[in-house]
């Protein structure tokens, strides 16, 4: 049976909510509302509001709330809505959250979870729709994970609140529609990255919402003649170097896809590290395909025109192969 | 035994293709002798023998890209036996990996002081394979060098070589251009010098003299301008002769190259030699000749790799001065624009004369202002007296 | 001004703004505008009301709920209309969408979609009038949910410490998005808070266009008199939900009933109907005013154009050659 | 005229053999040679030479700027080849 990975974003948060009691869920419309993106409808009702509580619009504050509830023995999941709205409570996630164990001498570890929605795609312009967690992936002290499946979106949830330190879990607007066959859903791991094609020519890396474009992507791109293997990066903090370059050093290209802006991206730390670890495995200069370097617009076919895409994929791949 | 080893034909070129072997196994060849034929990416070059004796074996067959240095051909010297029966068809690079090195059909000889574009993979596994990756097309993006061109390389090393055609030569061209202008610029730093030259007398002189004669005897103006730079070069040794590694190395001879743009794009810059010492007709016909073999692509490798310094005309084309970029390894460039009326002070008087604009690029590592002033003045000199340049 | 032209434009302003946020719902049903849409639908009295005590100099900056604050102080319904489809005619080049009308011939410094985002602009726009010794006033709407962003108390003590001319316009609807101000808010008198901070205050009935005018009329006044600012809360109703994916899941179509009776426009029909400052003639004209008026702006809409793919990165920075303000 | 029509054909011939990539049907009788075709003094040197071995006309120095067009060329060539010498 097909499940969405919306229902699994809800089922991931019912079970952890039944398995733990010291799990509870907290951000803005999660209760009543039922999540701006419907993945906590019913929860209220089966875990009562102490539980799946409401809050104020008040992202600093109840961010911040969660980390000292999470330092006092409670497991909370903090959902922020959009990765907009966390830069409120950028404060307290990078000052608070991430350095609270290393600036303790670590005595002070953080078991907490923050989860938002990411990206663009549904036309809501320059306040809705950025992919801001590059800024994430670069502070140490939490993990940065990207469900793009359904599995994961299901698998990662449980796997963060085992975790005893910050994990920021990003869920890509465009995935809650999407949906997939999954057997039992299960843990997954957060520390690896994941090959979800396997291929011998070239290697596409994405994470998130721009999975499924990659995976487009490597379909038109064999109908070329070109095999692409697909690498989901899953995890965006820690990066799993060993998948991306034992890829690489396999099919010698790499094309990185990142819904971020290029300028001081995900993408480009993928790439540098590529270049560091497998340089002279490189057949062919790294390409990259991002964000067009400007806030998000409104009308849609600019918006699409901003956005990286499959032809994008599929033109940066070719433009590796040279004139074969 | 003496090696005759592929000659460096200008500071671009990393590797040539034999085209034509001149002479077989017991041929006497005299000391200067033409022996074999080169393709480079900028001609087909006449390959010269500096030494005397007899050929003993031919090393590398028709159609391989070897890199400069390889040695080509052994010979005896004079009086000098063999010491064991020559081997048929032996494969020497100075690397001699076991398998050996790959040529591949159609390759233009790899271009070029810029170091190629080969991507690390390929390069390493050309280093495996024992492939030469200079002499591998690349199929990449952008022309690179890529692991599957090392493989075809491999593969196919033993087929027969054609020809560059034309538009392969011109790109070939144009990368060696790029590579060693891109060279001169990031390593050499040049300074810039102008002189006015009036040049009433030369010219007067010049059209007395041609008018005298035949048209197939007549000389150009560039003739005195390259007399006079060979003149200056011997009194100023500091712009003649070459930088190679951390020092200036003055040469014994000037030889002069000229500048010579070819029809279609592309530029070459061969040497006439000992111009100091030749008269103005023996300079005016190796001029014709150079430039017709120059267009020809036609050109001995002396001619290409012995340049001391380089003198530039672009007033045929009607520019008043042209700031030249110095050919590496050499330290000087003498640029001549267009020679026109103006109006000059001349002993206190205002005169309308011809003059036209000497310019002077030097290597800043070779020589100072004030010395390459003193050339340029020299060359000036020179120019106001043209039965000085006849003798 | 008499009380019959008075009337007519109130309820023209707010027969405008019931018609056109209608005409969107429409159109958001065909596709025709995306994203977010958050309608005006019942809170009408708010902006027709306030905005007339306003002055054009004034300034207005304005949340993500901001089509009639944009129509009444003055961009044309076509540029509206046009930005909301996404064409270069629009009044923000299709950029902005719904969420971000801007004008800079009407001071209106636009929709801002980050809650509470727009209060400090207001304070700083304030400042600069204060600092730069202009008599003009700066307007600042929010609703009740940008009263739990901490912004909102930074806002409001910096524009009472430094006495800056800002009227502060609550339009307390009762939910933040789909959160009841009670289970928001500790305080649920938003006077109370403004107050805390010495800010002089009013709340008002915000369903009563005549109240909410006056109201905005006293607020201005105080600040021309003072140069400090000034904090009204107008307690109103939305009649529809949030925005467009709003499943309503947190309200009681009762409760919704109950205030559908207030409704401001029939209201004020009535009101005016009996006061005898308006005849049914009058209605009716200023209906078919509005349907032409709105009929032409879809039509100026369809019309538009789409900005060139080429031009994508165009107004990221200012050109070299742009005066800046 | 045939004589003249032959004379330019030759003329274009050298000049083509000079610069071979001039498509002689291009070349216009009246406008400045040099400002046609990129020719350099040696090339001119070279054509003008070409001239005088094919048609065996001699062009002392001080004819040589009255010949600037490709009309004065072949006049030049009409006027002095034909006289015997």
């Amino acid at each position: 049976m097909k499940t969405s990975y919306r229902t699994a974003v809800h089922d991931a948060l019912r079970d952890a909510l039944r398995n733990d009691p010291r799990v509870v869920l907290m951000g803005e419309d999660v209760g009543r509302y039922g999540g701006t993106y419907a993945a906590s409808k019913g929860l209220l009702e089966e875990f009562g509001p102490e539980r799946v509580r409401d809050t104020p619009l008040s992202e600093l504050g109840f961010v911040g709330v969660g980390i000292g509830a999470a330092l006092n023995g409670l497991r909370p999941i903090v959902e922020v809505m959009t990765v907009n709205f966390s830069l409120l409570a950028l404060d307290q996630i990078v000052n608070t959250a991430a350095a609270l164990r290393h600036m303790s001498g670590g005595q002070f570890s953080v078991p907490l979870v923050v989860r938002m929605a990411t990206g663009a795609g549904r036309q809501l312009a320059a306040q809705h729709s950025h992919s801001l967690e590059p800024w994430y992936a670069h502070i140490p002290g939490i993990k940065v994970v990207a469900p793009a499946t359904v599995a994961d979106a299901y698998g990662m949830l449980g796997t963060a609140l085992s975790e005893p330190d910050p994990v920021v879990i990003f869920e890509h607007v465009q995935l809650y529609n999407t949906s997939a066959d999954i057997d039992a859903p299960a843990p997954m791991d957060i520390s690896h990255a994941a090959i979800r094609r396997s291929g011998s020519d070239v290697t596409v890396i994405a994470y998130g919402g721009c999975l499924p474009k990659a995976r487009d992507a490597a379909n038109e791109l064999s109908l070329a003649g070109i095999d692409c293997e697909v690498v989901d990066l899953r995890v965006l903090r820690p990066l799993d170097d060993d998948t991306i370059l034992e890829s690489v050093r396999k099919t010698h290209r790499a094309v990185i896809v990142d819904e971020a802006w290029r300028s001081g991206s995900l993408a480009a730390e993928v790439s540098a590290r590529i270049v560091e670890g497998a340089f002279f495995d490189l057949d062919a200069p790294i390409a990259r395909v991002c964000s067009a370097e400007v806030p998000i617009p409104y009308a849609k076919h600019l918006e699409q025109a901003a956005l990286p895409q499959p032809d994008k994929i599929v033109a940066a791949a070719q433009s590796l192969f040279g004139d074969r | 035994m003496i090696e005759f080893k592929m000659p460096a034909l200008g500071a671009d070129m990393d590797a040539g293709t034999l085209d034509e072997w001149l002479v077989k196994p017991g041929d006497k060849v005299t000391r200067g002798q033409v022996v074999a034929v080169v393709e480079t990416t900028k001609a087909a070059v006449e390959v010269e023998c500096w030494h005397e004796g007899t050929v003993y074996e031919l090393l590398v067959p028709l159609g391989e890209t070897v890199e400069v240095g390889t040695v080509l051909a052994t010979l005896l010297a004079p009086g000098e036996k063999a010491k064991k029966p020559p081997k048929v068809s032996v494969k020497p690079t100075a690397a001699a990996a076991a398998p050996p090195p790959a040529t591949v059909p159609t390759v233009a000889p790899a271009a070029a002081h810029r170091r190629r574009w080969v991507s690390p993979a390929a390069r390493r596994l050309a280093a495996s394979l024992g492939v030469d990756v200079e002499a591998v097309s690349g199929t990449g993006p952008q022309g690179a060098v890529t692991i599957s061109d090392v493989e075809h390389a491999a593969a196919s090393a033993e087929k027969p070589k054609t020809k560059p055609t034309a538009a392969d030569r011109a790109t070939q061209m144009r990368r060696s251009i790029a590579a060693a202008m891109s060279r001169s610029k990031r390593e050499i730093p040049h300074y810039y010098l102008a002189d006015e030259v009036v040049m009433e007398n030369a010219l007067t002189w010049l059209t007395t003299r041609n008018a005298e004669r035949s048209i197939t005897e007549r000389v150009l103006p560039a003739v005195l301008q390259l007399k006079a730079v060979a003149l200056a070069a011997q009194r100023f040794g500091e712009f003649n002769g070459f930088w190679r590694g951390d020092a200036f190395e003055p040469a014994a001879a000037v030889h002069v190259g000229v500048a010579i743009s070819l029809r279609g794009g592309g530029l070459v810059a061969p040497a006439i030699h000992d111009v100091a010492d030749k008269k103005l007709d023996e300079l005016m016909s190796d001029l014709t000749d150079l430039v017709a073999r120059a267009r020809a692509f036609s050109l001995r490798s002396s001619e290409m790799s012995d340049p001391t310094i380089t003198v530039t005309n672009l007033g045929d084309i009607g520019v008043d001065t042209v700031f030249g970029v110095i050919y590496p390894p050499q330290v000087a460039l003498v640029g001549f624009g267009k020679p026109a009326q103006r109006v000059c002070v001349i002993d206190g008087g205002i005169r309308v004369v011809t003059t036209l604009q000497a310019t002077l690029a030097a290597d800043h590592r070779a020589s100072d202002g004030h010395r390459g002033a003193l050339f340029l003045a020299a060359i000036n000199e020179l120019l106001q007296q043209p039965d000085v340049l006849e003798k | 001004m008499t009380d019959a032209e008075l009337a007519r434009g109130l309820l023209s302003d707010m027969v405008r703004v019931r018609r056109m946020e209608e005409k969107c719902a429409e159109l958001y049903g065909e596709a025709k505008i995306r994203g977010f849409l958050h309608l005006y639908v019942g809170q009408e009295a708010v902006a027709a009301g306030s905005l007339r005590a306003l002055s054009a100099d004034d300034a207005v900056v304005a949340t993500y709920r901001e089509h009639a604050h944009a129509l009444l102080r003055g961009i044309p319904m076509t540029s509206i209309m046009a930005e909301m489809f996404g064409k270069q005619e629009g009044c923000s080049r299709g950029r902005g969408g719904s969420m971000h009308l801007f004008d800079a011939s009407t001071r209106f410094y636009g929709g801002n979609a980050i809650v509470g985002g727009g209060l400090p602009l207001a304070v700083g726009l304030a400042l600069a009038d204060t600092m730069l010794h202009r008599k003009r006033l700066s307007a600042c709407y929010f609703g009740d949910g940008a009263v739990a962003e901490g912004v909102f108390h930074e806002s409001l003590n910096m524009a009472a410490l430094w006495q800056l001319p800002v009227l502060f316009c609550c339009e307390n609807n009762f939910y933040a998005m789909g959160t009841a101000l009670e289970r928001a808010q500790s305080q649920t008198d938003l006077t109370a808070k403004a107050a805390a901070y010495r800010v002089p205050t009013i709340a008002v009935d915000g369903m009563d266009v005549v109240a909410c005018r006056d109201a905005a009329q006293q607020g201005a006044q105080h600040i021309l008199n003072s140069g400090g600012p000034f904090f009204i809360e107008f307690r109103t109703y939305r009649f529809r939900a949030h925005s467009m994916f709003d499943p309503e899941l947190y309200r009681d179509k009762a409760e919704v009933e109950q205030w559908r009776k207030r409704d401001p426009i029939p209201a004020f029909i009535k009101q005016c109907l009996g006061e005898g400052t308006l005849t049914d003639d009058d209605i009716a004209d200023i209906e078919k005013a509005a349907d032409a008026e709105i009929e032409a702006a879809v039509a100026f809409a369809e019309a538009g154009t789409w900005e060139n793919i080429e031009d994508l990165q165009r107004d990221v920075l200012t050109p070299a050659e742009e005066p800046v303000a | 005229m045939t004589a003249r029509i032959d004379i330019r054909e030759e003329v274009l011939s050298v000049l083509t053999t000079i610069a071979p990539e001039v498509d002689a049907g291009d070349v216009e009788d009246d406008v400045l040679l040099r400002d046609q075709v990129d020719l350099d003094s040696m090339d001119w040197l070279n054509f003008l030479v070409g001239i005088h071995k094919r048609l065996h006309v001699d062009i002392p120095e001080r004819d040589y700027a009255s010949l600037r067009t490709l009309a004065d060329v072949v006049d030049y060539v009409d006027k002095h080849a034909l006289k015997p010498n």
